[in-house]
């Protein structure tokens, strides 16, 4: 205790409050330290106290930093952990109390970050003692952004407070912001008091127009999220199956071997702190090596040898996938492996509009264009692209103008290899990092190929956009599982309708 | 033609000896034996194919087991042998394997499956040859076989308990919820029990979501922003999670990403533990639930004890414990013990031995076989931390017998008994 | 004979095959003693386990399904990535069957709906189980189902051409389709657990040595059947036909052949083929469930007509035997290492002996 | 005089925007042995394509007796009496010679039919005689893929025989075969026309000649002139676009 009783004087240093709030506040501390209930209340009634010094207290329990000693005293942030301390813990009653706590006490914190953080944890907190600190610090406050937001807080607590006029405004006002959070605010005030129903209910339905539209925006980039993983996974195929007629059902695993690398560079980069955010963009290069390379073992080893017989080379990669995926297996291991998402790449980003869209699955699909134009690049204007060319139109002519059609043939598979790679890289951040991570996609990958047109990238891009959002429209209604399957029949049928797919290319592609 | 038919079994008995051999490959301190050919314990655990991520673990656990009474002198003074088989995530094939390790190999008991399917596969087989199966999974009940023992948890030693938190103050008082599932009869049979439950409880059909996913489903951004909108209804929502193990990264991840924080819509999960965790960034997870009646982080001696094997046998700092491993672990005990105080490995007195056996569990608390050949456990609930590790935020003060039939589903009333 | 491309051979060849056809006689009285050999006392030295028994019953079953991809795929060049649909089908058809005859032996007792309908909250059983508790209706199924879904296939992709990869691709994403299908509880046919805990076939119990001679000595036959009837399409003018498909299909449209039909019907031939060593194969692993479907099956089965010698339909047999027989060992043997030997296997097979095992007996160019 | 065999009036054919046949017309008599000649890309092989169902023509009419060809498949059109032989030799090498002969031998094509189909005496003896015909009795028992250049021309040449077209169309019989053979072939194809009406695409004019019969000469796509082969070897035209050069 009595070491609890120098944190608190320490605290005390660092302000010199009204010694009648000096207990209350000491008290309030020593609650920190008990159980949850006990916590919860302490958190709640610094909050009501509002002074600042419990800002640090706060953040440091929500953060899992605040220490208990032994004894159960606590140690004062900032101090060094004496021995046999251990983290505070919380649960989720506390950590609501926590946010609503330090919302109200971070009104009218300098920063301005702070301050607005602090008028959405308010505005989730539903307490109408927050009305006089919103007011307060609305006088104060001078960003528009904030003030919006505090004004929606506002209103927030004032739909629980007791005057009816203050209701009525709080309606009006959260029935314009329109934003799912209010719309629950706003029924859930309606079960409280049915005299306003009414209001409440025309409120609600503007939210839900506004919704409705959003809701489809937001299938729609569904769509195109889900839409551009496959073109990832597809084009690599596009590549080897499209141009060069080959079946590569190892295509799959070279799309796993891609995110293994992504994780063993993230690994390698952990002893270099601040490159590690940037692991990511620095797995893509190392991934399409990795792939290429054994692309190119594939391709010289074993395809090269049954050119002119797909079926065979099918089953033969067939049995290259088994190897492979059980080859990762036993030397890294059955288990998933994690691979951290960059911070630029977590949470969600709102659009003007309010359409909120995930920040991964935003840069999935800027990193599927971008692979496609590199793709397509590689192709239109390089020397290698042109050869490839040459060599799939008339081999023999090629090769009497001097191509070495052998090394042609070994690059192009390494090329699609090495793209199969880079959708591996992408995909270590939406799904599993396991031996079996390309299995699930090598269907969808040649039903993409396939629809789009083989041998023709621009269909490969509409096919994949266009399976991605149809099967998000149809999900809602059908379930995940029935809008695949229907997805699938669809596409088997539209192949009887058109055996050469969207785009189809003149002369041959990959004849079968 | 037919030789290549015949001559495996014929050569199998060798063969699976050598392969033995290379399993039991691991230093066991070289004991005096006393008499008497060496016990073997089958492994059915998948080693490839879609299950082997959650499976090659237990078929570790096993070995450690095997290693660990080896060197504490065998059972009976005589040597325990491991016959390690690969049904590779093909349930007809585990009932093959399980024939062929009663028959061929003449295993004394088999340590393995995990999912329900395959246990329903190989059920017969382990009737019909009187066979002993350790089950370590928690799992739908709705099942009760002579041949089985049950040592993971059946629903009311999981899902219910932690539904009740759910609604209590501490979980944050839902009164919607949100069952997710991957479609399989796992999540089904929980679901409709938990239905039941919830009813009884006064929440009403509208106030249920249910859905399900494919096995391996990794687009979640559809479901979670719908149970985004479920919760938007004004009332404090909450989701009850049976997604199969392989699905729960990208569903988390998803969470993550759409900022639903455990403060909002806490999440509590029936399937996923450290092992899962291992293969996400935990941190956006904080504060979301799961139930098991094991963590790693349990603080009870036995536990550490546990931990240490663990550590010395896979000499992996980063390999983690979970529950399925806790329940292999005591159901190795607890055969063990059975087949001692039986003073034989046949399987009718050592059924007999199993009844009312104890063993103190890493989980922290004396685990007892039932006649319902089920454990009682207890029920622990943790939030997920930073590290991916549980932090127990609730657990009942003792073990409770498992309700492998549960009262919840009416038509356990008109069934046939025995 | 049969067993390769019509037309009389080389001496050498024929005295190879008259060789292999002793092998052939040998091989099936062989297996025929299988499960006599199972009867002798546990201690008897030619005493084989029940195990041997139900293991070689499947792969005669798998031998069957092999058949079948060869008859379309060896002689007719159609490759179907897509049969372990139809011989999934044939299965489930059998085991709606053997749910039907649980009856009131089901954990809740219910005197009709099987245990999964009933935990599941069905009424009553859905019109498209109606029927499945007549035994022949049931076969008819196994058989008719498999063949209508080919047909329907087969006449879509014919008509309009796809043939070789495209053909393969569309049949492989049609089993995934169906698998995914299954895998919903609310199809009704039991979900991820499929069928399981089957009581009895023809009023005899299953899991019984009685049983499971019974259903070997019925698959043995089946695969006689089968290997007769193969032999009797590519020994007529109709094999020779397929083969002219198989390598200038176009050609034979000009001499006045109509290709689609010639092909539908080999192809639906096949699929019943397939659906019948399903409904074998069934009962005797007693469960069927959705993984049936998986593609990656699919493609296996033709990996073993590629190991044994596709166009030959010894080889067939041969490669689903040998395969199967070497996975159930290795996955034993070696649980951590059988796929690299195995997928070592199909790599080595397509690449240094692409016309299989049997390629080396023989040295007639197919 | 009697109807016509083959008509085409109008029949344009399009790749890609480039015409291939451009409103073409060609009469047929019964009987009547036709050489068709003409430059590369003239068209010749495209006229073939669409009268035997191969490809289908965007304009124009195509008939045989009172059959509209343009509605028809290869299959159906075969099967309807027009016989069509490829400029490169398309035999089945995996069947012996008898075999070729015998898939070709008119005959219900049903697969249901070919599973019944047994070797009539009467069958064997036509086999027989067109072996006889073709000069490859000796070889009846090889595979067709062990078979010389010329044998598969003449093993196809046969096949033709066995459908017994009433309209048989002939691509470039002799190209790339030595004097002899081109004699044979000729022979050959004289016998043949016997009964029938055949079309032969051919390049080598001396070969024409040899068939000594009336000559159509087709220039991109359409007909540049008609007659003897005198005739049109002295046609300005012709000399310009094609035997100038």
């Amino acid at each position: 205790m009595a070491r609890l009783i120098r944190a608190v004087l320490l605290l005390l240093a660092l302000a010199l409050p009204a010694a009648a709030q000096q207990d209350a506040f000491d008290a309030a501390v020593s609650g920190l330290a008990g159980g949850f209930n006990q916590q919860a209340e302490a958190v709640e009634r610094l909050g009501a106290l509002g002074d600042p010094r419990a800002v640090p207290l706060l953040r440091a329990l929500a953060d899992g930093r605040l220490l208990k000693r032994p004894d159960g005293g606590l140690v004062p942030p900032g101090e060094a952990a004496p021995p046999g301390a251990e983290p505070v813990r919380v649960n989720n009653r506390v950590r609501v109390a926590l946010r609503g706590a330090l919302g109200r006490l971070q009104l009218v914190s300098p920063d301005p970050a702070e301050r607005l953080a602090a008028a959405e944890a308010v505005f989730r907190s539903r307490d109408a003692a927050n009305a006089p600190l919103l007011e307060a610090a609305l006088a104060r406050e001078s960003l528009p952004r904030i003030r919006s937001q505090m004004e929606l807080s506002l209103a927030a607590s004032r739909l629980v407070a007791a005057d009816k006029g203050a209701k009525r405004a709080a309606i009006a006002a959260l029935g314009a912001a329109g934003s799912t959070d209010a719309r629950a605010l706003l029924l859930e005030a309606r079960a409280a008091n049915p005299a306003l129903a009414a209001e409440i209910q025309t409120a609600v339905a503007a939210i839900d127009r506004r919704l409705s539209l959003r809701r489809m925006a937001e299938t729609l980039f569904q769509g195109l999220s889900l839409g551009s993983v496959l073109l990832l996974a597809a084009l690599g195929l596009a590549v080897t199956f499209g141009v060069m007629g080959v079946i590569n059902m190892a295509h799959g695993e070279m799309v796993m071997l891609g995110a293994y690398t992504t994780f063993f560079v993230q690994e390698a980069l952990r002893g270099v702190p601040w490159l590690l955010p940037w692991s990511l963009p620095l797995s893509v290069p190392a991934a399409f090596l990795v792939a290429a390379l054994v692309g190119a073992a594939i391709e010289r080893g074993l395809i090269r040898h049954l050119y002119g017989r797909p079926l065979e080379t099918l089953l033969m990669t067939f049995g290259v996938g088994m190897i492979l995926q059980q080859a990762v297996r036993t030397l890294f291991g059955a288990q998933n492996r994690e691979v951290l998402s960059p911070p630029w790449m977590q949470g969600t980003l709102t659009l003007p509009g309010g359409v909120s869209v995930t920040q991964n699955r935003l840069w999935i699909i800027v990193f599927g264009v971008a692979v496609l134009l590199a793709v397509l690049a590689a192709i239109r204007l390089t020397r290698f692209g042109l050869e490839m060319r040459a060599v799939v139109q008339n081999r023999r002519i090629a090769a009497t103008m001097g191509i070495r059609t052998g090394r042609v043939d070994a690059l192009t598979f390494a090329f699609g290899s090495g793209v199969a790679g880079m959708a591996g890289v992408a995909l270590s951040q939406i799904d599993n990092v396991s031996p079996n991570l390309g299995t699930g996609y090598i269907i969808d990958s040649f039903m993409v190929v396939v629809f789009g047109g083989v041998g023709s990238l621009a269909g490969t891009l509409v096919g994949a956009m266009t399976l991605g959002v149809v099967n998000k429209v149809l999900e809602p209604w059908a379930g995940a599982v029935l809008a695949k399957v229907a997805v699938l029949v669809a596409l088997m049928l539209f192949i009887q309708r058109r055996p050469r797919g969207l785009f189809a290319l003149r002369g041959r592609a990959a004849e079968g | 033609m037919p030789t290549t038919a015949v001559r495996p079994a014929v050569t199998r008995r060798a063969a699976l000896a050598a392969g033995l051999g290379s399993v039991l490959a691991a230093p066991a301190i070289r004991l005096s034996f006393g008499q008497g050919a060496p016990i073997r314990v089958g492994v059915l655990h998948s080693l490839s194919g879609t299950m082997a991520i959650s499976e090659t673990a237990l078929r570790d656990t096993v070995l450690m087991m095997v290693e660990w009474i080896n060197a504490r002198g065998g059972l009976l003074g005589r040597r325990v042998e491991a016959a390690v088989v690969d049904p590779a995530s093909n349930w007809p094939l585990f009932a093959e394997k399980a024939r062929e390790l009663l028959q061929v190999a003449k295993v004394d008991a088999v340590f393995g499956c995990w999912t329900s399917v395959s246990r329903k596969s190989v059920l017969p087989v382990f009737e019909e040859l009187n066979g002993l199966l350790f089950y370590p999974v928690q799992y739908e009940g709705e099942e009760q076989s002579r041949n089985v023992f049950y040592t993971g948890a059946a629903p009311n030693q999981q899902a219910i308990p932690a539904v009740e938190y759910l609604m209590g103050p501490d979980g944050g008082d839902a009164k919607r919820i949100a069952l997710l599932g991957t479609d399989y009869v796992y999540p089904r049979t929980t679901n409709r029990i938990l239905r039941a439950f919830l009813n009884s409880k006064g929440i009403a059909d509208a106030d249920i979501l249910e859905e399900y996913t494919p096995f391996g489903h990794s687009d979640w951004q559809g479901i979670v922003s719908r149970v985004k909108r479920f919760a938007g209804e004004g009332k404090r929502t909450a989701i009850v999670s049976t997604i199969n193990g392989d699905a729960n990264v990208p569903f988390y991840r998803e969470l993550g990403n759409q900022g639903i924080k455990a403060e909002d819509i806490p999440s509590v999960a029936f399937s996923v533990g450290e092992e899962e965790l291992a293969g996400i960034d935990a941190k956006p997870l904080v504060g979301h639930l799961a139930a098991w009646n094991y963590f790693m982080s349990v603080q009870a001696p036995a536990n550490t004890e546990f931990k240490q094997m663990w550590s010395n046998y896979i000499k992996n700092p980063r390999r983690v414990t979970n529950d399925p491993m806790e329940a292999t672990y005591t159901g190795f005990r607890m055969w063990a013990q059975a087949v001692a105080k039986a003073g034989t490995t046949a399987v009718d007195p050592v059924r007999e031995a199993m009844y009312g056996q104890k063993v103190d569990a890493p989980c922290g608390y004396a685990e007892e076989m039932h006649r319902n050949h089920h454990l009682s456990k207890p029920v622990m609930i943790g939030e997920i931390q930073a590290d991916g590790q549980f932090n127990t935020v609730w657990k009942t003060p003792a073990a409770i017998p498992a309700e492998n039939w549960s009262p919840f589903i009416p038509e356990n009333a008109n069934r046939r008994r025995g | 004979m049969s067993a390769t491309l019509a037309s009389p051979a080389p001496p050498r060849a024929a005295a190879a095959r008259n060789v292999l056809r002793w092998v052939l006689i040998g091989a099936v009285l062989l297996l025929a003693l299988l499960p006599v050999l199972n009867r002798l006392p546990l201690d008897s030295a030619l005493h084989v386990s029940d195990f041997v028994v139900s293991v070689t019953g499947k792969w005669i079953t798998y031998a069957v399904l092999a058949l079948a991809i060869d008859l379309a795929w060896g002689y007719a060049g159609i490759l179907s990535l897509g049969h372990g649909a139809f011989f999934a089908l044939g299965g489930y058809a059998i085991g709606m069957h053997l749910m039907r005859l649980i009856g009131p032996r089901g954990v809740y007792g219910h005197p009709t709906l099987p245990d999964f309908m009933v935990f599941l909250g069905y009424r009553e059983l859905p019109w498209y189980w109606w029927g499945f508790d007549h035994f022949p209706f049931a076969l008819l199924m196994a058989l008719a189902v498999p063949g209508v879904l080919a047909a329907v296939v087969g006449f879509l992709a014919f008509r309009s051409r796809i043939t070789g990869v495209y053909f393969s691709i569309i049949t492989q994403a049609l089993t995934y389709a169906l698998m995914l299908a299954f895998f919903r509880n609310d199809m009704g046919f039991g979900g991820n657990n499929g069928f399981t805990d089957f009581k009895e076939l023809l009023g005899m119990p299953l899991n019984t040595p009685n049983a499971r001679a019974m259903l070997f000595y019925a698959s043995l036959a089946s695969l006689l059947g089968a290997y007769w009837l193969c032999t009797r399409v590519t020994r007529s003018k109709l094999g020779r036909v397929l083969v002219a498909v198989r390598d200038a299909e176009s050609r034979v449209r000009f001499l006045g052949y109509d290709t689609t039909r010639i092909k539908l019907f080999v192809f639906v031939l096949s699929a019943v083929l397939a659906g019948l060593a399903g409904a074998l194969y069934v009962p005797q692993v007693g469960i069927i469930n959705p993984g049936e479907f998986s593609p990656g099956n699919s493609i296996e089965a033709v990996v073993w007509v590629a190991v044994g010698g596709r166009g030959t339909l010894v080889g067939a047999v041969l490669g689903a035997f040998s395969v199967n027989a070497l996975k159930t060992w290795l996955t034993s043997v070696a649980p951590d290492l059988w796929l690299f030997a195995l997928g070592g296997l199909f790599v080595a097979v397509t690449l240094f002996l692409p016309r299989g095992l049997i390629g080396l007996l023989r040295r007639r160019e197919p | 005089m009697t109807a016509p065999v083959l008509y085409l009036d109008g029949v344009s054919v399009v790749f890609d925007g480039f015409r291939a046949l451009n409103s073409l017309s060609l009469i047929v008599e019964p009987g009547e042995l036709r050489a068709v000649i003409g430059p590369n890309g003239a068209g010749k092989t495209t006229m073939m394509d669409v009268i035997t169902g191969k490809t289908r023509p965007i304009a124009g009419e195509v008939r045989f007796r009172d059959h509209d060809l343009t509605r028809l498949d290869e299959a159906a059109i075969a099967t309807l009496g027009i016989g069509r032989k490829f400029q490169k030799p398309t035999v089945f090498d995996a069947l012996t010679v008898f075999e070729n002969l015998e898939l070709a031998l008119k005959a219900p094509r049903g697969p249901v039919a070919c599973l019944r189909w047994a070797l009539s005496g009467e069958a064997a003896r036509r086999i027989e005689a067109v072996l006889d015909e073709t000069g490859l009795a000796s070889r009846s028992q090889d595979r067709a893929a062990i078979l010389s250049h010329g044998q598969r021309q003449w093993l196809e040449i046969g096949m033709l025989l066995m459908q017994d077209p009433e309209l048989l169309l002939v691509d470039e019989p002799v190209a790339g075969m030595t004097d002899q053979e081109t004699e044979h072939t000729a022979a050959l194809l004289r016998r043949i026309a016997g009964g029938r009406s055949v079309v032969v695409v051919e390049h080598d004019l001396e070969f024409v000649r040899a068939l000594g019969r009336r000559v159509t000469v087709l220039h991109e796509g359409s007909v540049l002139s008609e007659g003897s082969i005198d005739h049109v070897q002295n046609d300005p035209r012709v000399v310009e676009v094609y035997l100038g050069r």
